[in-house]
């Protein structure tokens, strides 16, 4: 381990995920209704092709991209669009967003798209990244960004470096490790895919010192391709090792500016679940229609990773796992670190859950009473932005806004290692990630106040001019009158 | 007695001289300028002024108090109260009420027969079209003054959420 | 001599103290009351104090010793504060940052009684021009980091929860109180 | 079936201010029953009296300021303070002494400010500070230590109380047969009656490495401090640095005159060097926050503490050091804020 990895702040914490490990994936049982969000995905909402009352078949395409930042979306099961109507959306809070839901027929008659599987080699870098997208494939790290607009935005002259990430660094969540151990030629066959879309000279695959099986399995994927343009690189199992940035800077020794992107400085980051689902594409025909979803916590008799459809209802995939348990207390989409907790089950897995924690007291224990910040610093040694939170604390009452962005509140990435050592019990991260678009509205505030200003000083200037114009005019006119009198 | 006079005299040359020699210097930032960079730039009159910066001067001199800008809110009074050294207070009710949230115009283009009065009205040039011509209103350059509401014959703008900050 | 420096420290105080807390001084808050401000303000300081002193004393040792117009001393102290202060204000309005941002700013700087009283100091203590400098200059810095100081602990006390009674002076005066204190561990420092 | 919700992070550490209070508190607790063996048990007269006045006044203050009293009064902090100002007073000290200068720090240093947190001095150097520069003879009246062949008047326990509640002696006794200066104090008279470095320190008061007994009891505060260390309570940053600038500077004195200066080894061993360093200005409140800016504020208290002690006119000058830096914490904190990811290094 370099220095710079030790220095890189962050966490070692209880993993949780011993107990979601031990049986392999499964398939999570079919439902008779499946609701597909229509703005699951970061940026702009698809737009439907179907109807309601339409038929539709596995795989079949339901609704394509708005321009911009969007993605395709695809019908998990066939049957019928019963309707296209707001329904409550985890990824939205449990608030309702505007969804297509389908009765299964449970026939699972597939669509035959005759373009689906190509040969990845025999098409150009461009066909392939408009291939991806036909996949409606998105980042399945759990942002959901679309693969297609990322790579595009990626592209660069020599190609950038590829950066798989497999480091699950949060709690529970273990989709990632178990993908690693069954499908890890699935991951190697969507690296390869992804250099080619790229121009990419080399791939790395990041994976945590604490999975050895996943290694192991992901090892011997690796050696089999015989494909030297991929390595595999073992980081400290240390949350948020995971996040994109953290893990740039613990694989390449280099910091994406807080400005920018890391494609800024050659990088693209993907995470290997994502890899996976362009293989199932690109080889098998199938679009981004199921993933992997951890269910585990006290809460539920048994935990597992299940392969589960996109649209089936979290309360499906529980009862898969026998049920809650008379522990149960919350309900949580992702890790305990970030994840949102959810008022009820009654909503659809999105692409994005990778995780549901059925959470018991034991699991989360509740937090103490809140007391003074006494400066101790923990934070300031585990925060991966490398940020004073104890100072940022100290100006947010009242709201310092120049002292704030000094410390850096906007490159505050709401990773919560800050709260987890925090002695006074304060709910840091959640001051913080309400204080950011203050402080974003109140610098934009100060720029769009400086342009307003100089729009109305302009304003000002061209109503003199025209004013002292239109005298000189009057004058010029009058003086003819005047000259015979002279 | 006289080496004691001949001193003085000296040396208040001397300052004499010192003074006269920086009195070319620029000038300092005047209080008129902090004072408007407090101000919101909202240039919306309601402060009874033709403006923030007239505003901003008027409280310079002493005319104006620091709780006529509505827009500014509670902070921006208290930023003044804290500039100008007297104690703060709430932005006075005959002045309007503190909106909520930024607040831009829309112009409803249906309506709208180009009559240009809106266009004058503007403080600052956020509303484009030409005579006879729909016009709209440019928001991210609106600053939500509500000047251009008044002189509509049509009544078709009204006021909307400003459209999020986007980073 | 540690008389002398308990004496000076304490008038470095004092002059902080009425410079920057009395509530007399609120409309000049905008040069002391933050960093900024304080900043250009200990600049103005560290060039006037060493400037003022040395001339002072070389004045009062050539001119008015000689001629027997020790009585004039402090008249004569004085104008030569109003003539460099204005050279001072030049200087530092070369850099925009420290550009004074509000009227007063040279009265305050010429009534500071700092640089007054460091000039009247230096004359009666110090035997030659080279210790006048160095004293003036070590009491420059010291006045100008504690201009700093207290700029800063006034920024940071912004944000503490504050007895509604003690904000702003009282607990300036505390704050004083307790430094004063604190200065005390100097007391002996220098034997003579 | 609805659960309630909660924002992220959902499951934190489990620490509280008064486990990290209770901790300090518990590696206290070597230097205490040293300092009991030697001095006898004045101190722990004077920890139950400044404790009991520290809960006091902390009462008091939350009740005026309208907050409420149980998490407060059980945080320990008011408690660590009493103790750390009871350790640096004379074990016999009358007992108005500890009380005013408990409540001075609670009261004034403490809550006028904002309490908990909010404090830009150090209470408990606050109430030190004050107590010296306004009662320096009772506060130089030290005794002995006890076992090391020095000549001592045993005090029983009841005596000891005594003589704390009405600051006059069991009539057998008078003072100056009671009392004997610390070692630092020994050494400043000393070497200021003319004697060299090595007759000054040829008294029986001093040991192999700083004062008797005094050694001892700053090898337990030193067990203590990495103690405090190894359970990550403090940092390394203020001790390192604050022990490095004595050493570096009584070396560097040292070396220029061994005749006039004492060695960096007795620097370390005397007085509250361990104990301020430890416990002392890695106080987290009233320090610099940021690690670059916890070096400069522990090397510029040990600098200090050096120059008060051996040139300044009292003998011991971590109180005044640290109450000095507490005053540049904020301007320190300003101008050390760690690079941010992802910003120009």
């Amino acid at each position: 381990m370099t220095a710079r990895e030790l220095l890189a702040g962050g966490l070692r914490i209880e993993a949780h995920k011993q107990r979601s490990t031990k049986a392999p994936i499964r398939a999570a049982s079919l439902t008779e209704r499946y609701v597909i969000p229509l703005d699951q995905h970061s940026g702009l909402p698809a737009v439907p092709l179907v109807k309601p009352s339409d038929r539709v078949r596995m795989w079949q395409p339901i609704a394509q991209p708005a321009p911009g930042i969007s993605a395709w979306l695809h019908s998990p099961v066939s049957g019928e669009v019963i309707a296209i109507e707001p329904r409550p959306a985890p990824h939205r809070l449990g608030a309702p967003t505007l969804s297509i839901v389908i009765a299964n027929d449970g026939r699972d008659r597939r669509f035959e798209n005759a373009a689906a599987i190509v040969s990845f080699e025999q098409i150009s870098p461009n066909e392939a990244c408009e291939h991806i997208a036909r996949g409606g494939i998105v980042g399945l790290g759990g942002a959901a960004f679309p693969t297609a607009n990322k790579l595009e935005s990626s592209l660069c002259e020599n190609g950038p470096q590829l950066l798989l990430n497999g480091a699950e660094c949060e709690p529970y969540i273990s989709c990632d490790e178990v993908l690693m151990r069954e499908r890890a030629e699935d991951i190697v066959f969507g690296a390869r895919a992804l250099l080619h879309a790229l121009c990419s000279p080399n791939c790395t695959i990041a994976i945590e010192d604490d999975v050895p099986e996943a290694q192991a399995a992901l090892r011997q994927a690796v050696d089999k391709a015989a494909d030297p343009r991929i390595r595999i690189k073992v980081v400290p199992a240390i949350y948020p090792a995971g996040g994109e940035r953290q893990l740039i800077a613990t694989v390449f020794d280099a910091e994406v500016p807080h400005d920018g992107l890391p494609a800024d400085i050659g990088v693209v980051c993907q995470n290997v679940g994502t890899a996976a689902a362009i293989a199932r594409w690109i080889r098998d025909g199938q679009p981004l229609v199921s993933r992997i979803v951890t269910v585990t916590g006290d809460g539920v008799s048994e935990a597992g990773n299940w392969e589960t459809r996109i649209g089936t209802p979290f309360s499906s995939l529980i009862a898969d796992c026998g049920g809650y348990t008379e522990r149960m207390s919350r309900l949580i989409m992702g890790g305990s670190m970030m994840g949102t907790s959810l008022a009820h089950d009654d909503l659809p897995v999105v692409k994005a859950t990778n995780c549901i924690i059925a959470a018991s007291a034991l699991d989360l224990q509740p937090r103490g009473l809140e007391m003074p910040c006494i400066r101790c610093g923990n934070c300031s040694q585990v925060c991966p932005a490398f940020l004073l939170p104890q100072q940022l604390h100290w100006y947010l009452q009242p709201f310092d806004s120049d002292q704030l962005a000094r410390h850096g509140l906007l490159d505050c990435i709401e990773c919560g290692c800050c709260d987890y050592v925090c002695p006074s019990q304060i709910p840091l991260a959640e001051r913080f990630r309400e204080a950011k678009p203050l402080l974003a509205r109140e610098l934009d505030a100060h720029l769009s106040a400086d342009a307003a200003r100089a729009r109305f000083v302009a304003r000002n200037e061209r109503l003199a001019r025209l004013e002292a114009e239109h005298r000189a005019k009057l004058a010029q006119k009058r003086r003819p009158k005047n000259e015979p009198t002279s | 007695m006289i080496t004691a006079l001949v001193t003085i005299i000296i040396l208040a040359a001397l300052a004499g001289v010192a003074t006269v020699a920086t009195a070319g210097a620029p000038k300092e930032i005047s209080l008129a300028d902090r004072i408007d960079a407090l101000l919101p730039q909202t240039q919306c009159r309601r402060c009874t002024f033709a403006g923030c910066r007239p505003y901003a001067e008027a409280i310079a001199q002493g005319a104006a108090d620091i709780n006529q800008c509505p827009p500014g809110g509670e902070r921006t009074a208290k930023a003044l109260a804290r500039l100008m050294g007297v104690p703060p207070k709430p932005v006075g009710k005959e002045f309007g009420v503190v909106p909520d949230s930024p607040a831009v115009a829309f112009i409803e283009e249906d309506a709208c027969i180009g009559c240009t009065k809106c266009i004058q009205a503007c403080p600052v040039d956020a509303i484009v079209g030409a005579s006879r011509h729909m016009h709209t209103v440019i928001a991210a350059d609106c600053t939500g003054c509500e000047l251009c509401i008044p002189p509509c014959p049509v009544d078709c703008i009204v006021m909307r959420p400003a459209p999020a900050v986007v980073r | 001599m540690s008389a002398l420096l308990l004496i000076l420290l304490s008038a470095v105080l004092v002059n902080v103290m009425a410079l920057t807390r009395m509530p007399a001084w609120r409309p000049f808050e905008a040069v002391t009351g933050t960093l900024q401000g304080a900043q250009g303000l200990a600049i103005a300081s560290l060039l006037a104090i060493p400037t003022v002193a040395a001339i002072a004393w070389s004045l009062s040792t050539w001119l008015l010793e000689p001629n027997a117009l020790g009585y004039l001393r402090t008249f004569v102290f004085v104008i030569v504060a109003v003539a460099v202060v204005p050279l001072v204000e030049l200087v530092l309005r070369r850099d925009g940052r420290l550009q004074p941002q509000r009227p007063g700013f040279t009265l305050l700087v010429t009534t500071n009684s700092a640089v007054l009283g460091i000039a009247l100091m230096v004359d009666a203590r110090m035997q030659n021009i080279v210790d006048a400098v160095s004293f003036s200059i070590a009491m420059a810095v010291a006045l100008g980091f504690l201009m700093l100081a207290f700029a800063a602990l006034h920024d940071r006390l912004q944000h503490a929860d504050v007895p509604k009674v003690f904000r702003d002076a009282p607990l300036a005066l505390v704050s004083a109180g307790i430094m004063a204190l604190a200065f005390m561990g100097f007391t002996g420092l220098i034997q003579e | 079936m609805t659960f309630p919700t909660a924002p992220a992070p959902h499951a934190v550490a489990h620490d509280s201010v008064g486990r990290v209070m209770r901790i300090v508190i518990y590696a206290l607790l070597p230097t205490v029953a040293l300092h009991v063996m030697f001095f006898g048990a004045g101190l722990l007269v004077q920890i139950v009296l400044g404790a009991a006045t520290a809960l006091i006044s902390e009462a008091l203050a939350l009740r005026l300021r309208h907050k409420p009293f149980e998490p407060f009064l059980k945080d320990g902090s008011a408690i660590v303070t009493a103790i750390l100002l009871a350790l640096c007073l004379p074990p016999l000290a009358p007992w108005w002494l500890v009380v005013s200068g408990t409540a001075f720090a609670i009261l004034l240093a403490k809550h006028l400010y904002g309490g908990l947190g909010a404090n830009p001095f150090n209470p408990a150097m606050v109430g030190y500070a004050v107590l010296l520069v306004s009662f320096p003879v009772q506060l130089l009246q030290w005794l002995p230590p006890a076992g090391m062949d020095i000549e001592q008047a045993k005090l029983s326990m009841g005596e000891t109380i005594q003589t704390i509640l009405t600051g006059s002696l069991p009539s057998r006794l008078t003072w100056d047969a009671v009392t004997s200066p610390t070692p630092l104090d020994a050494l400043r008279t000393n070497l200021k009656m003319g004697m060299t470095m090595a007759e000054a320190q040829a008294a029986p008061i001093f040991g192999a490495l700083g004062g008797r007994g005094w050694e001892w009891i700053n090898l337990a505060t030193l067990a203590g401090g990495l103690a405090l260390l190894q359970l990550r309570i403090i940092r390394w940053h203020i001790p390192v640095a604050m022990l490095g600038a004595i050493v570096v500077c009584a070396s560097l004195m040292y070396m220029i005159d061994p005749g006039t200066y004492a060695g960096p080894i007795f620097h370390l061993t005397s007085g509250a060097s361990l104990l301020g360093a430890f416990f002392i200005a890695t106080d987290p409140i009233s320090a610099a926050t940021s690690d670059r800016g916890r070096l400069i504020y522990g090397a510029g208290i040990g600098v200090l503490t050096y120059v008060i002690r051996t040139w300044g006119g009292y003998p011991d000058g971590v109180a005044f050091a640290v109450l000095l830096m507490n005053l540049s914490v904020p301007l320190i904190d300003r101008y050390t804020i760690p690079r941010i990811y992802g910003h120009a290094r």
